[in-house]
């Protein structure tokens, strides 16, 4: 069988490819602007190409036409749309906070690294066979081994170290895991894994097995977790801000249409039954990590693997409502992440003071809008009214029960109550009255954070009282 | 009840007081010595209101009794409020706007220079106003609004000096025995509320299937106030305390008004009481004993008002007997002399104290006779009364109603123990007035000669008495003498009224009042030999008192003689037959215990400590992850094989499962 | 639209006033911002009788709607609030007045939306918003930090509850939007564990034994004026939630825990009037006392006799007055004697007669003395419990009456009477702006006092009435 | 087609007991390079499993994907033997061990 | 058959005695041999361009290149004398583990057998000798599947590629002494204690 590439496949795949050329010409900038202006001419140009990638993206949305391009390989449609467009907002994001990181002559390779990590994400939203999952994340991955390592800082490129050996030996696995799934179903495309004599293959089987390990690694859920909190605590600031949410991303599409349409009929819920008990696990054992944590970005690793089990308790029993839900979270999660990290970085300076929560004490005295930010992101993270994370728990909550999965609902009550406990815990530090804290506090406040903050803020105000759940976003896989 | 209309006059006997009070609260600074003629004003024309109201409520009544009946608003459905004016209820009025007047003029002479002047008659006009309230009252409830209010004004009245830490707790005493009081008819209330769905006296009284028990038990809960109110064992321990109040206050509301509510409410009540032997058995009961009792510790006590605090007791005992048994004029009555002849010896009292600046312990009085005459008339004419020399005294007539109706109704140990009282009652009034006005004055005698142990205990200290008053007599005499004067007519002459039996103008007033049951048998013996006993008790008890204190050897070694009798005065005597301590053991002291177990133990210890564990489960929780967190990769690596191994074991099981 | 402004009003100008910079204090300046703010809402709160404000929020998983109006209820509570408001702003005299007021009037405009709420989800959004501020300001100016988290972990989880029963509620009937809607009336097998997250929920807040033991800390940390609001108010949330929420919607189940409701109740009325009775800490006596007197109302709202409930709702308010007004007059007593302990304490009342007699009226109506508002739902109340048939309860609920007499006049005269004590410093008494703090309170006091015949407007049949089971519009 | 003299069971499970050795490689061993060479055994683990099934179903999709591996796993090892000199460039002994800032 | 057996048991040799040397260098030749029998052993599967591709790629750059570092790291320094073992007792539970492991998927995977034979085979083009043209597994096939079909994926490599080369570059600049970094560590570590302590729990 041979394709005939047309137009219609590269206009598929036009978001990610201007995302991916974008970072080029954000290399040949740099080797031509002056040296004192290149930092900002890459950010400026990074974003540039973020924005019109998004507008393509969202231009696809909206005509909302499903293809399957270059045979199959990638799908568009509204499933991957929706999720690209998330990955590119964390894109957009983290960029915006990259103002103070590494050196200037390594400051454009950087954000380059970034948008091709970016362009990975989006090609696995959009993956319809096995090939472009395991390069869209090998992408996705390789870029950030590096990216986590641009700082200064051993710890930095302890957590390149970590985040290289453990997530290689993940892919491993997912490689070996997609070997058996070809094996037992003799094609790579996710669409003939819908096979119903596949339902009783072993090889299917096992490699689904090993396939869902790799997929659990990068989702962070345990017991597959212990790297998230290192790398996410030594790596810069702006690539945690993306890790945290790029990769859950774009790991979530993929798991999703899996989950929704590359499965034999039937055997959904015996399939996935492990990755339902993990999510349980994650959703408690993530939020009782976070007691009694010392740094930002280790406090929201944990959190993270907490909130990725929120989503999977949503997309447990594979409703249609239930990825709508999903989805309406993963955004929610999107915004309060990057505002709490843009509120990180406005008190940060090149030490990355703002992650050390020691440094939170009595900050409602030193900067009270930067607090009062940070507590609501906080208060959201937990789903406290009136945030998008309320009104995201409960969604989730719907879902879960309605699909058959209470005892999902039942955890995920459970372990908000825990962390609402954990997350009060910073509050409290940052609205203790000690003057006599000596705080090495730098005053650096990054324009581009308190931009993206600001909309982070108004963004979680308004998906909770303008609630809309997009509803064209079922996954195809031919 | 009464004919339905609308009646100015009553509106206006019962609000003036309490404008009299708000007057007096709001302007007390400016009105300075003015705010006591100001609100003795408001008494008195309340009682003219009084006066014409009576004429008003005779109007176009069949048969001339009195019956006005007004309503004012309703809470929520069943609970109505309205004023009703009938023969008792204008009794009383009448002795609380009248009598009160009169005491409210004599305090203008008597708290004249305190600092508070204003606030002192804003209290006494706000009792005024709390006591119509109680006695005009249509239904339970709003007698229970007065109920609260008297305490209230009470309360505030006893702790006037309320730099006094022994006013003060007297104060709260008498409030919250009070309050237990309250709280017995309001249950009282429930029930009639449960069974009649209203609380007008009139559905009430009407009502007649009751269930089985609850007639007695709503009398029991009613009786309980009454004995609060009216110092009736075992709750009558804050009357004598509550003589802290100054004198006026005792006159008018610790004898002549408030502390016989009790009796109104029985008397009141009758419909309910009449049906029960049971409850007339107790209240009758309850009611000798207290006024034996009374008696019996009026004979101990060294201060004068508090004798005069335990003959009130003892003959509001009399009262509840006499209402209990069924003999409801002969205790109405024994409340309407007891109020004259009551007030006017505190007030009499009350000369004697202010002239020798607050000093109440009679042992350090005596001879005052020559320096006091007119209050030594004062009081003999109120100790003849009281003790009830016939024809001699007001008192006479309506113990003796009282005597008799127990005999009556078939109580003849009430009756013994009625005539016994009535002996030992002239035995210590006399004592208290031979002590105080014969011998030799023993103002200069120093205390411990005369065995007075704690001087504190007894009256006013003196180091205090300067901030009560700054100067005295600088009002006129005659403020307090003319209404003691004019007290003494009544006291002598009103028991008349009584007197001539079934158509005496007494029983043609209440006439319709009271339900007469049928008497079981005649008396077996009459009226007059029931006087000529009494008659003989209470010679004795004169003589006794007069060789023991007024004759010539014991006015000689007066000081000897009283130190040997403090020394020697039994503990039973001195402690008030422990009521205090008992009251004090089973309730104030438990109710402190527990509170200190659950306050001090059980809230920080157990409640609180189980929520705290439970947050440091949580944290314990978090090491237990954390642990798993060594930062070496290796160990990450291992914990990825585990999990990978856990899963595969799951799929190969899963897929042998599905072969 | 005139609710909308009664809730938005005060968050948004608090906001304002958070978030200004804090540089510049100018405590005159908030303070009469505050008060006016707070005159502007109780006005507009008079005219909310049957104001309503809807707007369609949710679609899935259920129907959700900003749905906001007075009911029958609410209104009188909702009065209440705005008057503690107002008296405990003008009261208002603390460091960082700014920021202090800012809390006050966001605590305002939450519990606003929490007792305007007529749907379930925005009842629990605003409930959850409503504890902020006091754990802020339990943060800020309380003594003890610890203080603040254990009102936190209480609170919260009380909270949580609250959110998961409402969810579960409107996932298992497809809306929430319900309260105040007299057909609807759910059962089911879940139903159960939906009245459990409420009632724990409400239980928490009022509270009742055995889950007081935040609020006797919380009451003495807290600065007076809020405290004052928030025992006056905040506390009555619950309650109120019980009758709109337990007993409209859920009547069976609320019958069958009856027993334990009542239970409860007498043990919290027993229990905080017993404890009251041994604290040295004056705003503690008041915190038992509150205990004891919520009780009362659990008790109450548990017997289901619309005369208990006619009496709930009176004493409700009646509590809310007393509370606020001993609290604040508390507070007056701590500036000026830089000191709570009723050890310490004494004779007060010669050199500020006014102080003390507000005190004193507070401190009657809460001990019940007829004639205030106290007597009227303590007597409503136990004839309707009576009636119903709890006859223990009834007698046992007499005996705090006579505790309360004991304890109140402990407070009053320990603070007030005896000699003066000469180590503590002798302040002039009330301004006028301090009289005026109190003033509509006493008054309110004496007239529900004498007639409390509007507060029994509200229909009790409209709760306890037992329709058609049915469930809301089911998906 | 004519069958495949070996099973693919065969291969499949080569590679399986390949694939763990490597497995092994990564936990028990302290030094970062012999990790990087154990999940380089890993990949080919998986490469034979590919080529062996699309020699299986003759499809040729398995030598795509293996050629794919391969590339990245080139990659891989380029940016790991990289992201190592940097860590250990001067250190006494190359030991993951002592690669423990952050815990907890 | 037989050269199958002799292939296996060359790589699981060299794959064990890859990762059970203790010098770094033996590991690496233990590799070379375990690409080179596995490249033969894809020609047996016919997969003549991969076999080439094995040999190549990973024999020829992966393995100089680690050679290389080996070289770079052990310059001047002890080679790689084992330092104390901060987890001793985890390798015996973990290769139990593992054999466990790999006993449930050799059980499951011997069941496949059956499920690939009876597969229908969609094949593409023809299986022919070892090195005839346009055979599977031929490079013309490989080729022509690799630009049409599978274009998107070929085009990603380039990518990754990409991002390897600039993320090396970018990493390997970097001259800071470990040493330094170590002081600096250590003072980070202390910061975070003090911060713990402060944090006051």
């Amino acid at each position: 069988m041979t394709v005939n590439v047309t137009n219609a496949d590269w206009s598929a795949v036009a978001p990610l490819a201007i995302v991916a050329v974008t970072a080029l010409v954000v290399l040949l900038a740099d080797l031509l602007s002056p040296k004192n202006v290149n930092r900002y001419a890459a950010i400026v140009i990074a974003l540039l190409g973020l924005l019109v990638a998004g507008f393509v993206d969202y231009g696809q949305f909206r005509t909302g036409g499903d293809y399957a391009a270059f045979g199959g390989a990638f799908i568009l449609g509204g499933f991957s749309t929706v999720f690209e467009s998330i990955i590119l907002l964390a894109a957009i994001g983290s960029v915006a906070l990259m103002g103070a990181i590494g050196r200037d002559d390594r400051f454009a390779g950087t954000i380059a690294l970034l948008l091709w990590s970016t362009s990975g994400a989006m090609l696995m939203a959009g993956a319809g066979n096995l090939m472009t999952v395991f390069l869209g994340l090998e992408l996705l991955s390789l870029a950030l081994y590096c990216l986590c390592g641009m700082a200064e800082r051993p710890a930095a490129r302890e957590s390149a170290l970590k985040y290289l050996i453990l997530s290689s030996m993940a892919s491993a696995f997912l490689v070996y895991g997609m070997g058996l799934l070809f094996g037992a179903s003799g094609s790579v495309a996710l669409a003939d894994l819908t096979n119903p004599a596949l339902a009783s293959s072993p090889i299917f089987w096992v490699g689904a097995g090993m396939f869902l390990v790799g997929i659990a690694f990068k989702l962070s859920l345990v017991p597959f977790h212990a790297w998230a909190p290192d790398v996410y605590e030594g790596a810069p600031l702006p690539v945690t801000a993306f890790m945290s949410v790029a990769t859950k991303a774009a790991t979530l599409a993929v798991l999703a249409r899996v989950i929704y349409a590359a499965l034999p009929a039937g055997i959904g819920d015996k399939l996935l039954l492990p990755i339902w008990i993990v999510a349980a696990i994650s959703m408690i054992a993530g939020n009782v990590g976070m007691l009694a944590q010392h740094d930002l970005k280790r406090l929201i690793a944990y959190s993270g693997i907490a909130q990725v089990g929120y989503i999977l308790a949503a997309l447990a029993g594979g409703t249609p409502m239930g990825l709508r839900y999903a989805i309406y979270y993963l955004a929610a999660y999107t915004f309060m992440n990057l505002g709490a990290f843009a509120v990180a970085a406005m008190i940060s300076g090149d030490r990355e003071e703002g992650t050390r929560l020691a440094n939170y004490r009595g900050m409602s005295r030193r900067h009270p809008v930067a607090a009062a930010m940070m507590t609501f992101f906080l208060l959201a993270m937990a789903g406290l009214p009136p945030t998008a994370g309320f009104l995201g728990k409960i969604l989730i909550l719907s879902a879960s029960v309605n699909a058959g999965y209470a005892w999902l609902g039942i955890v995920l009550i459970v372990g908000t109550a825990i962390s609402l406990y954990a997350y009060a815990k910073v509050i409290r530090a940052m609205y203790q009255r000690d003057e006599h804290a000596h705080v090495s506090e730098a005053h650096v406040s990054v324009p581009l954070a308190w931009a993206s903050a600001v909309v982070c803020f108004v963004f979680v105000i308004a998906m909770t009282f303008y609630p809309h759940t997009p509803s064209n976003i079922l996954p195809l896989v031919k | 009840m009464g004919n339905e209309g609308t009646y100015p006059y009553l509106l206006l006997l019962w609000l003036l007081p309490l404008a009299g009070a708000i007057v007096n609260w709001a302007f007390g600074p400016q009105l300075k010595r003015a705010a006591g003629p100001l609100g003795s004003a408001f008494v008195g024309v309340s009682f003219i209101a009084t006066v014409l109201m009576w004429g008003a409520a005779t109007q176009g009544v069949p048969g001339g009794a009195i019956g006005a009946h007004q309503s004012l608003f309703s809470w929520i459905p069943g609970f109505d409020f309205g004023l009703l004016m009938d023969p008792l209820s204008l009794l009383w009025t009448l002795i609380i706007t009248g009598v009160g007047f009169l005491i409210h003029v004599y305090s203008i002479g008597y708290m004249d220079g305190d600092k508070a002047f204003a606030r002192f008659f804003a209290y006494l006009n706000f009792f005024v106003f709390a006591m119509l309230t109680l006695v005009l009252s249509d239904n339970f409830v709003g007698l229970l609004v007065g109920w609260g209010l008297v305490g209230l004004a009470s309360y505030f009245l006893i702790g006037f000096w309320f730099f006094k830490p022994s006013a003060v707790a007297a104060a709260r005493k008498a409030f919250v025995i009070n309050v237990a009081g309250d709280v017995g008819i309001m249950f009282a209330i429930f029930m009639i509320f449960a069974s009649v769905h209203s609380i007008a006296y009139g559905d009430a009284f009407a009502f007649t299937s009751y269930p089985s028990g609850w007639l007695f038990a709503i009398c029991l809960c009613l009786f309980i106030g009454a004995a609060a109110k009216s110092a009736q064992i075992p709750l009558h321990t804050w009357l004598p305390d509550a003589m802290e109040g100054p004198t006026p206050v005792s006159a008018l509301i610790h004898a002549a008004t408030m502390v016989t509510a009790g009796v109104y409410l029985v008397a009141r009540c009758a419909p309910l009481w009449s049906h029960d032997a049971n409850a007339q058995l107790l209240v009758g009961t309850i009611g000798a004993l207290t006024a034996l009792v009374g008696a019996i510790l009026g004979c101990g006590q060294w201060d004068i008002k508090r004798i005069l605090a335990y003959s009130t007791m003892s003959q509001i005992g009399y009262m509840i007997m006499g209402v209990g048994v069924g003999a409801y004029e002969g205790g109405v009555a024994h409340f309407f002399t007891h109020a004259f002849f009551k007030a006017q010896l505190f007030l009499g009292s009350g000369i004697i104290i202010h002239a020798l600046n607050n000093e109440q312990d009679v042992r350090r009085m005596g001879g005052l006779r020559a320096k006091l005459p007119f209050a030594f008339w004062a009081m003999l004419t109120g100790v003849v009364a009281i003790s009830g020399i016939p024809f001699l005294g007001a008192g006479f007539f309506s113990k003796d109603l009282i005597i008799q109706g127990a005999l009556e109704h078939g109580h003849p140990i009430m009756y013994a123990v009625g005539i016994v009282t009535a002996g030992i009652t002239a035995y210590y009034m006399c004592r208290m007035l031979f002590i105080t006005f014969l011998g030799n004055y023993r103002g200069n005698v120093d205390p411990s000669e005369l065995g007075i142990r704690h001087p504190e205990l007894a009256g006013t200290p003196a180091h205090e008495e300067d901030d009560a008053h700054e100067s005295h007599g600088r009002a006129p005499a005659w403020l307090m003498n003319v209404p003691v004067a004019i007290l003494m007519v009544p006291t002598v002459l009103i028991g008349w009224l009584m007197f001539g039996g079934e158509n005496s103008p007494w029983a043609h007033f209440f006439a319709q009042t009271f339900p007469h049951e049928t008497m079981a048998a005649p008396a077996p013996v009459s009226e007059m030999f029931t006087a000529v006993i009494v008659f003989v008790c209470v010679i004795i008890g004169i003589a006794v008192a007069w060789m023991r204190y007024g004759a010539a050897p014991a006015a000689e070694n007066a000081v000897e003689r009283l130190r040997v009798e403090s020394v020697r005065m039994p503990a039973v005597l001195t402690n008030a037959f422990y009521f205090d301590a008992a009251l004090d053991w089973i309730f104030v002291r438990a109710s402190q215990l527990l509170g200190t177990l659950f306050g001090r133990f059980l809230d920080p210890q157990v409640i609180d400590g189980a929520v705290r564990e439970t947050v440091f489960s949580a944290q314990w929780l978090g090491t237990l992850v954390r642990s798993f967190q060594t930062g070496l990769m290796r160990t990450y690596a291992f914990l990825i094989a585990i999990g990978a191994t856990i899963f595969m074991i799951y799929y190969a099981l899963a897929a042998g499962g599905v072969k | 639209m005139l609710v909308l402004a009664l809730i938005l009003l005060p968050i948004v100008v608090g906001l304002i006033m958070l978030v200004m910079p804090s540089r510049d204090e100018n405590p005159v300046l908030a303070k009469s911002i505050g008060t006016v703010v707070a005159a502007i809402t109780f006005v507009l709160a008079l005219g909310s009788k049957d104001s309503e404000f809807s707007y369609q929020w949710l679609s899935r998983p259920f129907q959700a709607a900003l749905h906001f109006g007075a009911g029958s209820i609410s209104y009188w509570i909702v009065l209440l609030l705005a008057v503690c408001t107002f008296s405990a702003i003008l009261a208002t005299n603390l460091p960082r007045a700014r920021a202090f007021i800012g809390h006050m009037l966001i605590l305002e405009g939450a519990m606003m939306g929490v007792f305007l709420a007529k749907d379930l989800l925005a009842f629990a959004l605003f409930w959850d918003v409503m504890l902020l501020p006091v754990f802020f300001v339990l943060l800020g100016w309380g003594e003890h930090p610890a203080t603040a988290w254990r009102y936190f972990v209480y609170n919260f989880a009380g909270g949580l509850a609250l959110l998961m029963a409402t969810a579960a509620f409107g996932i298992l009937f497809g809306s929430t939007d319900v309260i105040g809607r007299p057909d609807v009336h759910v059962i089911g097998a879940w139903v159960p564990w939906i009245f459990v997250g409420f009632a724990f929920a409400f239980l928490v807040k009022t509270p009742v034994w055995p889950l007081h033991t935040w609020m006797p800390l919380t009451y003495s940390d807290t600065p007076a004026p809020m405290v004052a609001v928030v025992s006056a108010v905040q506390s009555k949330a619950g309650l109120y939630g019980l009758i709109v929420i337990g007993m409209a919607f859920m009547p069976d189940y609320l019958k069958a825990y009856g027993g334990v409701f009542v239970v409860l109740g007498v043990i919290s009325l027993l229990y905080g009037a017993l404890t009251a009775l041994i604290q040295n800490d004056a705003k503690r006596v008041v915190a038992y006392s509150s205990l004891s007197h919520l009780g009362l109302i659990i008790v109450a709202i548990a017997s289901f006799n619309p005369i208990a409930l006619q009496g709930a709702v009176i004493y409700i308010i009646a509590h809310g007055l007393f509370s606020a007004g001993i609290f604040i007059t508390l507070g007056y007593v701590e500036e000026r004697e830089e000191t709570r302990s009723l050890v310490r304490l004494g004779g007060l009342g010669a050199s500020n007669p006014k102080l003390a007699g507000a005190l004193c009226i507070a401190a009657l109506a809460a001990l019940g003395l007829p004639g205030l508002a106290g007597f009227v739902g303590e007597i409503v109340i136990l004839t309707g419990v009576f009636q119903a048939g709890y006859t223990w309860p009834a007698i046992l609920a007499l005996i705090p009456i006579v505790l309360a007499a004991a304890y109140m006049l402990r407070l009053f005269q320990g603070i007030m009477n005896g000699p003066q004590v000469e180590d503590l410093p002798v302040r002039k008494d009330l301004g006028w702006l301090e009289g005026i703090a109190l003033a509509p309170i006493v008054l309110a006091l004496v007239v529900l006092g004498v007639n409390p015949h509007a507060l029994t407007t509200f229909d009790p049949a409209a709760y306890n009435a037992t329709h058609v089971n049915q469930g809301v519009a089911t998906r | 087609m004519d069958p495949m003299s070996v099973p693919v069971a065969d291969y499949v499970g080569l590679s399986a007991v390949i694939f763990f050795i490597g497995v092994a490689g990564v936990i028990v061993r302290r030094n970062p390079l012999i990790m990087l060479m154990s999940i380089e055994l890993m990949f080919n683990a998986a490469n034979l499993l590919f080529i062996a099934f699309s020699r299986a179903w003759l499809h040729n999709a398995g030598h795509i994907f293996a050629f794919l591996i391969i590339t990245v796993a080139a990659a891989e090892a380029a940016i790991g033997l990289a992201i190592v000199v940097t860590v250990f460039r001067t250190a006494r002994h190359v030991d993951v061990d002592d690669v423990a800032l952050m815990k907890g | 058959m037989i050269a199958f057996w002799i292939l296996a048991v060359i790589m699981l040799g060299s794959a064990i005695w890859c990762i059970s040397s203790s010098k770094p260098v033996y590991s690496v030749v233990a590799l070379l041999l375990h690409f080179a029998a596995l490249a033969a052993m894809y020609l047996t599967l016919h997969a003549e361009f991969l076999a080439v591709i094995q040999l190549i790629v990973y024999s020829g750059a992966i393995l100089i290149l680690f050679l290389f570092v080996i070289a770079l790291l052990s310059s001047g320094v002890a080679p790689f004398s084992a330092g104390p073992n901060k987890l001793p007792r985890i390798g015996i539970p973990a290769v139990a583990l593992l054999l466990v492991a790999l006993g449930f998927l050799t059980y499951a995977v011997n069941h496949a057998a059956a499920t690939v034979a009876s597969a229908t085979t969609s094949t593409t083009s023809q299986l022919g000798a070892v090195g005839q043209a346009g055979v599977f597994g031929s490079v013309a096939d490989f080729g022509k599947a690799l630009f049409t079909t599978y274009l998107l994926p070929f085009e990603v490599t380039a990518l990754v590629l990409m991002v390897a080369v600039i993320g090396v570059i970018l990493l390997a600049g970097d001259a800071t002494p470990y040493v330094a970094s170590r002081k600096q560590a250590a003072e980070v570590r202390r910061e975070m204690r003090e911060a713990i302590v402060r944090g006051g729990e």
